[in-house]
């Protein structure tokens, strides 16, 4: 779960980095309230990049222009996104601009701190020049100096800029993060160090342990889409065609996709009613779970045929079938429902094709007959 | 790598809801579970499987234990792995979802530390067909053979297992290395062991768009496996966004030197390409792909 | 540094361990404000132990009786000590009373934790009943887990008094504590868990790190005997006898002593300058030290004779006596002081022979000698 | 135990306070500085001796380094010696006071993992005499010779030293081991090491009263020990709770099953006594017991 702007340098501001006065403005009459001096720089919150280009930020010298400024922001979407509240915060000169970050790394299967003394909008198109430190045994200071050294610093800025990477690494550690990335971190030219813009990034399997943490510090952690999320976890996902597909396992439904692109069908929609081992949705609301995404696709009104893959070890295919059978009954005594096609595999396979053929339904085994059941059942003219 | 019928088997998290419903098919499948973890259940055995409060417990009553699954709840993993590790289990099988990554990293960087094999999270484990069942995979779609899988999912690795089955092509073993952002073990790792097994004679490796496993894989196999390796991948298709690694993992792949495309179903197959690795089109197609390069052995 | 009862307590409340209702009573007027419901249990809020079986813990059941006995335990001196502030609880029935600890162990070098289901009051006669578990590598629940196990609990309690123990620990960890023990943890008949009493000993070396947690979570760690010790390192110890020791180094302050004893003197205060290698007192400090050390000595009435003894690299004999010499003229010119004897090891001893003898101070490279010295400078009858 | 006229020594936080007094010192002695670390004053020699930003920056200038004596502020030694761990410094000497305790135990539970020995904290660090200083002893109160002298203190080490020097017995090595509750390297090691060290025909031990070094020290002797050991006691007057350990390390003594009197000098002197070596009455007496002790070897 991304946080916004604020949000993370509310939490900078705990951990005790540095960032600039700054005040929310949730509403434009929270300008006349402002107790920032001008120049004041005010910027639109929303989780997309790029907002500095799209407009989002503008630099204000008075009430008069702010107002105009934050009407203005308050109804420019950037990536399509609107947003909710705008940060004002103090203008800052900076004489250069860093970038830092700590980032979990998938491939080095740890945390990595970066840095680049060349930071700013531009950071996106350096990578190269981007330095990187591996947190390889448990995190201690000298991880962070070291990162320092390989951006080339010297002097004062050596420990300056490694107190901060610290900071960071114990937020990123403490708050169970996925990133924190400071940039552009400003350098004045006395050598203070201001964070001008943050970036985090909460992991979300960490959500349900930083409850306690959150209320410490920061209620807005466990708001937004990630709760939601939590509590919901079948989504349906929209696509541009007209097949429907339900299947469980992220790596089954992507495969099946493929098949069904391959064989210039166009999906519609999926719905993956998640793999066997999430402790979160213990198996045995599996079927709860089925009906959920049915019922998901059932809503769309695009889908002209709906394919159900289903693997396990645990499914039984009667099963599966008396269960897609009521429900395509009680759901289609309201209302037409499209064709459907069920692929599983095990021993009661004959007595579900018997369940679902009564009503209409084609049951198989072989996941490439289903792909080509599943084309045939489309309008000609759809394909 | 110790995976063998005659293993002995502990349970950590037998009475979790997961853990209950697995550990008797495991068994079924005659993989020799001696004693189940269950921190306040001890002393109620559970499909006549002794049940101990704390694994040195276990070992003290029932003798050596060769690997731990576990089904504990996600919170509860990190603990649950070191105290495997603590009392000198050198195989964990992690099969749970949702562990957070930095709880993964400590378990890591102890079973680095005490070359502790492990395996997950977020998996279905490891199956030796004929053998034993360590997880979830559905037995009946394996059968005994010389074909090792690994793979990154969890059910498209039992269609891939069908597919070699109904084309009689059995498997030496299949790993569900697991989905999760940080790994502990890697496919890498995986193919070095099956390098070395004797009753594998050809490598299946299941991926997916995300992360960099694929690519980092493929050079691997160019460099270090002899045995030969057909691939296959899901997600040529996926929306962005939606089955995609996390942008700080892509920045970090890109400063490793691994291309700004890193992730993406192109980037993985011409990793495999340059590597010569055979990649199948579909499930059903990996038989044949198989049949052939075992043949050019 | 040991806190006080409702110190700990509020440490135990911010970590989730189950404590009581109370409220502080800081004078007597406080107990009409009580919002615990009668009966209610009054504890003096002292330091030192044995205060129940002194009478610093009172059960009472209305108001009146709670003011009488509130007036009663402010004039109870426990050790000598009388309380500033008393605890109000809610009175609580025990079904059974365990013992919990976390503590440093300086002989395994490692945190201990401590348990035994026979707490209460006379857990110091039942040592041996105590389990142990020593936590040899970083904390991780199982070796709470391992405790309740080895404490011979079953079923639900192995997990409720893990939990606890887990919590005393992050506690532990957290705060840099020597030592986290809740006794009696009262276990309901239900099985419910209850810390009726808290102690809580933070290292001194930690006080300087523990100033922002401590803003965030209990202002009082700051206060009491540590901060001052903090800020006037250099304390005079009184004993018994009529001399004065002035020494650096706390092995050779105590060999010092030893001899003196051994040669039938009676030390009467000693003043320990510090070691060379403290950062918290750097060693350019060391003659304000001596200076400090010195004054204090004089201040004492007891005093009849002064032996100085101070060794160490940095130490020259001829700064010493000057220092000394310096100081002796300008203090003994409002009123006369003890007789000192100066031991000291260096090159320029003849040097510092020379200042002192000329204000009839004796000077020696030998303790034994210096001891004799010392000895013969008192009035014979002392001896 | 590598500590000769040849070793190369690093001093981390050579720029502070301490740092800056005693490396001139060392140096003087005829140590080998060969580098100072001062994160933030890299590229600024400090007495002819380079001085880096970073461990690793200094061995990769210097090369090998033997011995790392660190004068850092209290709140950086951990990270200062996980730093000199991590660059496989493997003997490490803390002379700071002050160091949070548990702080210590981290920086064990790392140098047991990777077999370093490590001093102190809060302690005069090393010297043997003729050869090198690692620390603040007073080098005019050593002479080279061949007893070993383990202590707890600072200056009355230093007292012993200069009482076993007077008596014309010189000494193969001195440390002091730390007055901290938690010291990285205790007697029972020292003693293990001087009995293998050729350089050392007897061990002098110099202990104080508080927590039960001494009583361990006295059973390991007894045990494994063939070099004729005295030992000193300081604090049989002290004030009870004036130099004390803490009673909640008494309290884990006890259930140690070292017995309720531990800490005391009654329990020490006893423990010696079981242990047949002899305890000094006074610092003035050492000498003659170490030539009894050797005369009769």
């Amino acid at each position: 779960m991304e946080l916004l702007e604020y949000q993370a340098k509310e939490l900078f501001r705990q951990m005790g980095i540095p960032v600039l006065p700054s005040q929310r403005i949730c509403q434009l009459q929270d300008i006349k309230q402002l107790t920032i001096p001008y120049p004041v720089v005010l910027k639109s919150q929303v989780y997309t990049g790029g907002r500095g280009k799209a407009g989002g930020i503008r630099f204000v010298e008075n009430t008069i222009d702010a107002i105009a400024a934050a009407q203005m922001i308050f109804h420019l979407p950037i990536m399509g996104k609107y947003p909710e509240v705008l940060l004002a915060e103090a203008k800052y000169d900076a004489d250069r601009e860093f970038y830092l970050a700590v980032v979990l790394d998938g491939s080095e299967r740890r945390p990595v701190l970066l840095g680049s003394q060349q930071g700013g909008i531009e950071i996106e198109s350096q990578f190269d020049r981007l330095h990187q430190v591996i947190v390889d045994q448990e995190f201690s200071p000298y991880y962070a100096r070291r990162l320092a050294i390989r951006m080339g610093l010297k002097g004062d800025l050596i420990q300056a800029v490694s107190a901060i990477v610290e900071k960071m690494y114990r937020l990123f550690a403490t708050c169970d993060l996925d990133l924190v990335e400071i940039n552009p971190l400003a350098v004045s030219p006395s050598g203070k160090l201001m964070a001008l813009d943050g970036k985090v990034t909460v992991n979300d399997t960490a959500l349900g342990r930083q409850a306690l943490l959150s209320e410490f510090t920061h209620p807005l952690l466990l708001q937004g889409k990630a709760a939601q999320s939590q509590t919901s976890p079948i989504a349906r996902v929209d696509l541009a065609g007209n097949i429907g597909v339900l299947c469980n396992g992220a790596g089954l439904t992507m495969a099946t996709l493929d098949l069904l692109y391959k064989a210039k069908g166009r999906p519609g929609a999926f719905v993956d009613v998640g793999g066997e081992y999430r402790q979160s949705c213990p198996t045995s609301t599996l079927e709860s779970r089925i009906q959920q995404g049915l019922d998901l696709l059932f809503e769309s009104h695009d889908i002209q045929v709906i394919l159900v893959n289903l693997l396990g070890s645990r499914l039984s295919c009667a099963e599966i079938a008396a269960l897609i059978a009521a429900q395509v009954q009680q759901r289609g005594k309201y209302r037409s429902l499209p064709p459907i096609v069920v692929r599983c595999v095990g021993e009661e396979l004959a007595q579900a094709k018997t369940t679902l053929e009564s009503i209409g339904i084609l049951a198989t085994d072989y996941l490439d007959a289903a792909i080509t059941e599943t084309l045939s059942l489309l309008p000609v003219k759809q394909i | 790598m110790n995976f063998t019928a005659e293993s002995k088997i502990l349970i950590q998290g037998i009475s979790e809801p997961l853990g209950a419903i697995y550990t008797p098919l495991m068994q079924a499948y005659g993989t020799q579970i001696v004693a189940g973890v269950s921190p306040g259940g001890g002393g109620k055995p559970i499909a006549d499987i002794p049940v101990f409060d704390l694994v040195e417990q276990a070992i003290a009553k029932v003798g050596r234990i060769d690997t731990s699954v576990i089904f504990v709840p996600p919170y509860e993993v990190m603990d649950a792995a070191l105290e495997a590790i603590a009392a000198q289990i050198r195989q964990i099988i992690i099969i749970t979802e949702g562990v957070p990554p930095l709880d993964m990293v400590r378990v890591l960087r102890k079973a680095e530390a005490t070359e502790t094999l492990v395996v997950g999270s977020n998996c279905p484990g490891i199956i030796v067909p004929g053998q034993l069942l360590l997880g979830i995979h559905p037995p009946e779609f394996y059968l005994p053979g010389k074909v090792g899988l690994i793979s990154r999912s969890g059910t498209l690795t039992y269609e891939i297992a069908l597919e070699l089955t109904r084309a009689g092509l059995g498997q030496s073993i299949a790993i569900g290395i697991g989905g999760d952002r940080i790994l502990s073990s890697s496919f890498q790792q995986w193919l070095q062991i099956l390098e070395e097994d004797d009753q594998t004679e050809a490598i299946v490796l299941v991926g997916e768009i995300g992360g960099d496993s694929e690519e980092s894989a493929a050079r691997y196999i160019a460099e270090v496996i002899d045995k030969p390796v057909v691939a296959f991948l899901a997600g040529y298709s996926a929306p962005q966004g939606q089955f995609q690694g996390h942008a700080g993992a892509i920045v970090a792949s890109r400063i490793a030197g691994l291309g700004a495309d890193i992730g993406s179903a192109q980037s993985k197959l011409e990793a495999f390409k340059r590597a010569q690795v055979p990649v199948a089109d579909r499930p059903s197609q990996i038989p044949d792909l198989v049949k052939k390069v075992l043949e050019q052995v």
